[in-house]
């Protein structure tokens, strides 16, 4: 039943991205989807994995909340598409999660495809910097959840690595990218 | 490590070494040497971590810094088709992990193939370009430096994660992309209007044989692959290099070296272009042969491409000229010798 | 003999063109001599390790990565072909001045074309023929870039096609090299590749390709090297076709589908002669005309056809040196070519044709009409010969690069050898058959003064001797005065290829419909692919996981 | 060495003498005095060819010598195996073609000349396709009924070519100077060939003593009075006539001809 619930709030936190424009919503989203990856970690890859996720979750929206537009802009006029497209994603990856695909790790398997698609998609739709690079820490954090389908994780490295890039993206602030 | 990995590595460094050494403007050398060194350290690491997800991570953290070093594209543009990839490759190797109908190995292969296309940046999920944008920042990084090593870790790495069916899914769904990019990179390169895009697209042309060669699960396709690559990464990156000096300038030129450049760019005899096709007819005969003369008849069709290229390289002197004439010596020594470079990879 | 020696006529070109090379590079012309030294080299490395042994010379060292071991090797075809190709070079290397870098890639060419008929696989003389026509399109571009040049894609289309042979014969009978592929793999659709590559390599069809365009640039001295190297390529591939099918092709009706191309050729060759404008118009059909001639005796498939096919690409290799060296005016040795060249007897030109006619008649099944025709071919070019003789000379090229006297000593050369055809047919055209038909090469017999051939004797010695002198007497009496050099009527017209050159311009101005071209422009399609839109890449994965559950 | 040289006289004798250049010029002037004086309306005799042979003469009489040798005339020192169609059939092409070589004025219709010559070689070498043989004498000693169609069809379109071979039609080039007449060194030279040949394709070979002689000779005769006459009769019709028949009534015979000629070769095999 946490596994739902996890699984569940790992999808909420991603929509949040998606359809999140300020620093505080993408901060929230980063967070939330964060916690919930964590607790599905802990089940797969021990404390160490979940916590590192979950660090990497606070560190990124922490970061998120220093750049970008200012306020929630949650659901900004025009984002319809992208609600219709949380929830279409959620529901082809509950289908195959839970009905096509057989084992134990329903959440599990949910919570990686609803991540990795949802945070895939707002890299091919996001224009600013603040979206793009919370989105590349959510998929970070992702991959590195994914790494556990399937055969146990023999080592925490994916784990690691993905909190350190999901902090690191988020620091980067926009400044330096028109800098650049 | 794997060794075809590996050596792609050692030939991306020499790459860059070259481009420091015959690179025409200092300042340009600090940053090749720079953002150059990043990007080969980038592919090494993709080549050494252990698992496949670690390689994810690490193509992702790629993908990241290559759009923040700066370029004329948009932010979005240039974090798109890293991104993309990574999201692509996870999903693929998720559904291969995980038990269910045989559709979702399938799926898993759709994932590694178009997550490879999206790395590298051949069709459907071409990069968009901006002639006037450096080199290091610019897509071809993707074509000619980290992307051959990736092709060559998802491809071993397809290899275990994928069963029997799905495998030849995964050969099938290359060849057809390989075969797209072949036509629509050699048109490309021959048609389009501007001289940068129309390296780009000879770089996807090349591309459309490595794929299809990588598809190829027969011995002689990965030979042809790697030696393909060979010729994309000491070949066309190294010419291109020293084109893009010419190309500013508009100045074309119809020396006799210019055809000496076109040869070695359609891959005539006796260059390493020559030498991989003769591997991939190989490969495609011991497959199905009325693939091979799809192939070769494809194959002729670098050549209108190859003569603009050749010509677009412009009256080189001094420390160019000795470039590419270090460059075709190269192309010629593994044109006709390529054992060392098939050894080396243990193929 | 070691036979590592079988290295020096190949390595001697490319030794001598990087010393030419790097002095030229450090500002020093080494000069005819350097390029004459390396060309020489070639050929007298060539005949040092045939002559001793007369039987093939291998050296196999180890795998090169595609198949195929580093295979050389020299027996009387290479010998034969070796020859062909390098004399003719080494001549104009010694007459012609050129700058360095020309000199230099001359010798690359020469270099290639020599290991390509030295190469002991399909797949290596695939690479170095290729690389020999990679060198001969840069030196001609690098003599003058406007002039006319062979269409790089033909020939590349050639070897590519020929590299294709190479890699299902690898594929299909395990290995490439010609003395030891399988019989059986060589089918009809695989030997129809063979022969197409061959055409292709040499241009070896009835329109007016290369082998005649390159003779009106301004200067032939790229020309000549290029036509010298290339040209014989083809034919090896097809005498080597015998080899590989054991002394046959597959079937025997691509002997006749060859000697009826080969006809084609001469006679098309023939039909331009004949409207030639001057005389270096006609010069420029000979090397064509002459290589008909040598394909229809060669795709015959007997020994006295193949025979007769070398020594008539033996004449070959001959005038491309002559013609490259002869002044664009009147003269005793324009005259003397143009006898030649139509093969006035008792040349030797004039003794192969006859071979390759008798050749015909004796092969049986209807051969012989291919006789008829090639007589009626052999008729149009003497018409040709005759009104070319009056015809104004033509444009003209340096002096510098023309050298009469030697060009009428090449030319009366292959007049006076006419009665040491058998020899010369014994020495150097019996072993390239006893190599590649060596089932029925023993029928060819006749020894140094005729040749045998089924159904009666060519007194080469005999007759030819008494009527050489004749010549001699008849021609040293008359008096060349009463020729009168004008423009003269052509007999006829050959079907001009209007209507082909009409096609090829609809179909390059060819535009898509106006109503239509908002749907299909290639530039938005090229822009929208390119864009890295959204839609595209999520329709392309869409596409591709639709195709995988098919 | 000895039977070489001794080879290499009789080849000498033969081409100098017999059935060689001698033989060539008493056989050729006979015909061609009787041909002049059939053909011109007054008749006085004409003027001898130049003593300094021109390029033209030195080319026929080569090739018309190595044509003569070939041919199956008594006596004739080529031994029969060292003769062949081909040669003699490729020297007498030569010779239509050497007076072109001066100037175009001196040939009429060359390009019709052409066309009636390629049916002259299918004539001759037509026989030679299903025997599979070169030797003329052979070719004149085959009897077999399946081939006596061939060789009359083939016989005949000889006959019809030889007049614009040897340029007896009604077709003055337009080069040629009025006045007195010049023997015609050239069609001498090639009277004795164009005849022989014939009677060596399609009559059966003479025996080697004086009735074989006057056998071959006869026959020669015979030949070159039906050109001579067919050659008259053409002059009197005038040159429309003889356009008619050489452009239309000719090569569709010889297509006819070739049709017997693959006919032939296939029933027989």
């Amino acid at each position: 039943m946490v596994d739902a619930v996890a699984a569940f709030v790992a999808w909420l936190g991603a929509s949040v991205v998606v359809l999140a424009d300020g620093r505080r919503g993408l901060a929230l989203g980063a967070a939330i989807s964060a916690a919930g990856m964590a607790v599905l970690a802990l089940d797969v890859a021990g404390p160490v994995a979940a916590g590192s996720i979950a660090l990497g979750g606070v560190v990124a929206a922490t970061g998120r909340l220093r750049s970008g537009r200012a306020g929630w802009h949650v659901m900004p006029a025009g984002s319809t598409p992208r609600l219709v497209l949380c929830i279409a994603v959620a529901l082809v990856a509950l289908w195959i999660a839970a009905a096509l695909t057989t084992g134990p790790g329903v959440s599990l398997r949910f919570t990686a495809m609803v991540v990795i698609g949802l945070s895939g998609a707002r890299v091919l739709g996001a224009d600013e910097a603040p979206a793009l690079f919370s989105a590349t820490g959510l998929l970070a954090l992702a991959i590195a959840l994914a790494a556990g389908t399937g055969q146990p994780p023999a080592a925490p490295w994916p784990f690691l690595a993905a909190a350190i890039i999901a902090g690191g993206v988020s620091w980067i602030t926009p400044r330096i990218v028109r800098a650049a | 490590m794997q060794p075809e990995a590996v050596e792609l590595v050692v030939l991306a460094a020499a790459a860059l070494a070259f481009a420091v050494v015959f690179s025409p403007a200092a300042a340009s050398r600090r940053e090749l040497l720079g953002k150059g060194g990043a990007g080969v350290l980038g592919a090494a690491a993709i080549a050494a971590v252990p698992t496949f997800d670690l390689a994810l991570l690490v193509l992702l953290a790629l993908g990241v810094l290559h759009s923040v070093i700066g370029g004329k594209r948009s932010l979005a543009i240039r974090l798109r088709g890293p991104l993309v990839a990574v999201a692509l490759l996870g999903l693929g190797a998720f559904f291969a992990r995980v038990q269910g109908p045989d559709a979702m190995e399938r799926f898993a292969a759709v994932g590694l193939v178009a997550g490879l296309a999206a790395g590298v940046g051949v069709l459907p999920y071409l990069h968009p370009i901006d002639p006037d944008e450096p080199l290091v920042s610019s897509p071809v990084a993707w074509l000619a430096v980290v992307g051959p090593v990736l092709a060559a870790v998802v491809v071993q790495r397809a290899q275990s994660l994928l069963l029997v069916d799905a495998a030849g899914a995964f050969g099938a769904m290359l060849i057809g992309l390989g075969l797209i990019n072949v036509a629509w990179g050699s048109a490309g390169a021959w048609l389009t209007e501007s001289e940068a895009a129309a390296w780009r697209y000879s770089f996807v042309a090349d591309w459309g044989l490595v794929l299809c060669g990588m598809g190829l699960i027969v011995a002689d396709g990965q030979r042809a692959a790697i030696v393909m690559l060979f010729s994309i990464v000491l070949g066309r990156l190294p010419l291109y290099l020293l084109s893009r000096t010419a190309v500013r300038d508009k100045s074309v030129s119809g020396r006799p070296v210019s055809l000496v450049v076109a040869a070695a760019l359609a891959g005539s005899a006796p260059f390493a272009g020559f030498a991989a096709r003769l591997l991939l007819l190989r490969a495609a005969t011991q497959l199905f042969w009325p693939l091979a003369i799809v192939l070769a008849a494809g194959m002729l069709m670098w050549l209108p491409g190859s003569l603009r290229l050749g010509r677009s390289l412009g009256l080189l002197k001094g420390r160019q000229a000795v470039g590419i004439a270090l460059v075709l010596a190269v192309n010629v020594a593994a044109g006709l010798y390529p054992l060392p470079l098939l050894l080396a990879a243990h193929l | 003999m070691p036979s590592a020696a079988v290295l020096a006529p190949v390595v001697l070109p490319f030794l001598a063109a990087a010393v030419i090379a790097a002095f030229g590079i450090a500002g020093v012309s080494l000069g005819r001599a350097a390029a004459a030294a390396g060309a020489w080299s070639s050929a007298v490395a060539l005949v040092a390790v045939w002559l001793p042994v007369r039987s093939s010379l291998e050296l196999v060292l180890g795998q090169l990565g595609y198949g195929s071991a580093l295979d050389l090797r020299v027996d009387g075809v290479s010998f034969a072909f070796g020859l062909m190709i390098v004399l003719p070079a080494a001549v104009l290397l010694t007459l012609q001045p050129r700058t360095w870098a020309e000199a230099s890639i001359s010798l690359l060419g020469v270099g290639a074309a020599m290991a390509a008929v030295e190469a002991g696989g399909v797949v290596l003389t695939a690479i170095a023929g290729g690389t020999a026509a990679t060198v001969a399109v840069v030196l001609l571009e690098t003599e003058d870039p406007a002039a006319p040049r062979p269409s790089w894609a033909l020939l590349l289309v050639g070897w590519l096609a020929l590299s294709l042979v190479g890699v299902i014969l690898q594929v299909g009978g395990g290995t490439a090299v010609y003395s030891a592929v399988p019989v059986a793999t060589v089918t009809s659709a695989l030997f129809a590749l063979l022969a197409a590559s061959a055409l292709l390599a040499s241009c070896l069809l009835p329109w007016r390709m290369w082998p005649s365009r390159l003779w009106l640039r301004p200067s032939l001295r790229a020309a000549g090297i290029s036509i010298a190297t290339l040209y014989p390529l083809g034919f090896y591939l097809l005498v080597r076709a015998y080899e590989l099918g054991d002394g046959r092709y597959p079937s025997q009706f691509f002997n006749v589908l060859l000697a009826v191309i080969g006809l084609g050729t001469a006679f098309a060759a023939a039909g331009r002669a004949q409207a030639a404008a001057t005389r270096r118009e006609f010069f420029g059909e000979v090397i064509p005309g002459l290589g008909g001639f040598a394909l229809a005796a060669i795709g015959l498939g007997t020994p006295l056809g193949l025979v007769a096919g070398l020594v008539i690409l033996a004449t070959v290799s001959a005038m491309v040196a002559c013609l490259a060296l002869l002044p664009d005016r009147a003269g005793l040795a324009s005259l003397i070519t143009v006898a030649a060249a139509v093969g006035l007897p008792p040349s030797i030109a004039f003794g192969a044709r006859a071979l390759g006619i008798a050749a015909t008649f004796e092969a049986g099944d209807l051969l012989g009409l291919v006789g008829i025709a090639g007589a009626a071919v052999w008729a149009t070019w003497m018409v040709a010969g005759a009104r070319a003789i009056g015809l104004p000379g033509g444009r003209g090229h340096p002096a510098a690069e023309t050298f009469p006297r030697v060009a009428m000593f090449i030319a009366a050369g292959t007049l006076l050898v006419g009665p040491a055809i058998a020899a010369f047919q014994l020495g150097f055209a019996n072993p390239v058959a006893a190599e590649v038909m060596r089932s029925s090469a023993a029928s060819l017999g006749g020894g140094l003064t005729s040749v045998i051939t089924v159904s009666s004797v060519l007194p080469a010695v005999t007759l030819f001797a008494p009527l050489l002198v004749i010549a001699i007497v008849a021609y040293g009496m008359s008096s060349t005065s009463a020729i009168k050099t004008q423009a003269r009527p052509a007999l006829f017209k050959l079907p001009s290829f209007a209507a082909v050159d009409q096609a090829r311009a609809a179909l390059r101005s060819a535009t898509v419909p106006e109503q239509y071209r908002s749907i299909l422009n290639v530039r938005e399609l090229e822009a929208a692919a390119a864009g890295g839109g959204m839609v595209l890449w999520l329709v392309a994965l869409i596409a591709l996981a639709f195709a995988v559950t098919r | 060495m000895i039977q070489t040289l001794v080879s290499i006289a009789t080849h000498a004798v033969a081409l100098l003498l017999y059935p060689g250049l001698f033989a060539m010029v008493a056989f050729g002037t006979l015909i061609e005095l009787a041909w002049l004086r059939l053909s011109a309306r007054e008749w006085d005799w004409p003027v001898l060819p130049r003593r300094r042979p021109t390029p033209v003469v030195a080319t026929v009489a080569l090739c018309s010598v190595m044509a003569a040798v070939q041919l199956a005339a008594p006596l004739n020192p080529v031994p029969g195996d060292e003769r062949s169609i081909v040669l003699a059939t490729v020297g007498l092409a030569f010779t239509a073609w050497a007076e072109l070589a001066l100037t175009v004025e001196f040939v009429a219709e060359p390009g019709l000349l052409l066309l009636i010559q390629v049916c002259w070689l299918l004539a001759v070498l037509g026989p030679a396709v299903q025997p599979e043989s070169l030797r003329p004498q052979v070719l004149g000693n085959l009897l077999v009924p399946g081939l006596l169609p061939l060789k009359i069809a083939c016989a005949f379109l000889y006959l019809l070519c030889l007049p614009p071979l040897l340029r007896l039609w009604p077709f003055a080039p337009p080069g040629e100077r009025r006045g007195k007449r010049r023997l015609d060194a050239g069609r001498i030279l090639t009277w004795f060939p164009y005849c022989g040949l014939f009677t060596t394709l399609f009559i059966t070979p003479s025996s080697d003593d004086a009735v074989g002689l006057l056998r071959f000779f006869g026959f020669d005769f015979l030949v070159a009075a039906i050109v001579i006459a067919a050659g008259m009769l053409m002059q009197r019709r005038g040159p429309a006539i003889a356009r008619g028949l050489y452009v239309r009534a000719v090569p569709p015979y010889a297509v006819l001809v070739l049709a017997v000629v693959v006919t032939t070769s296939i029933l027989m095999r």
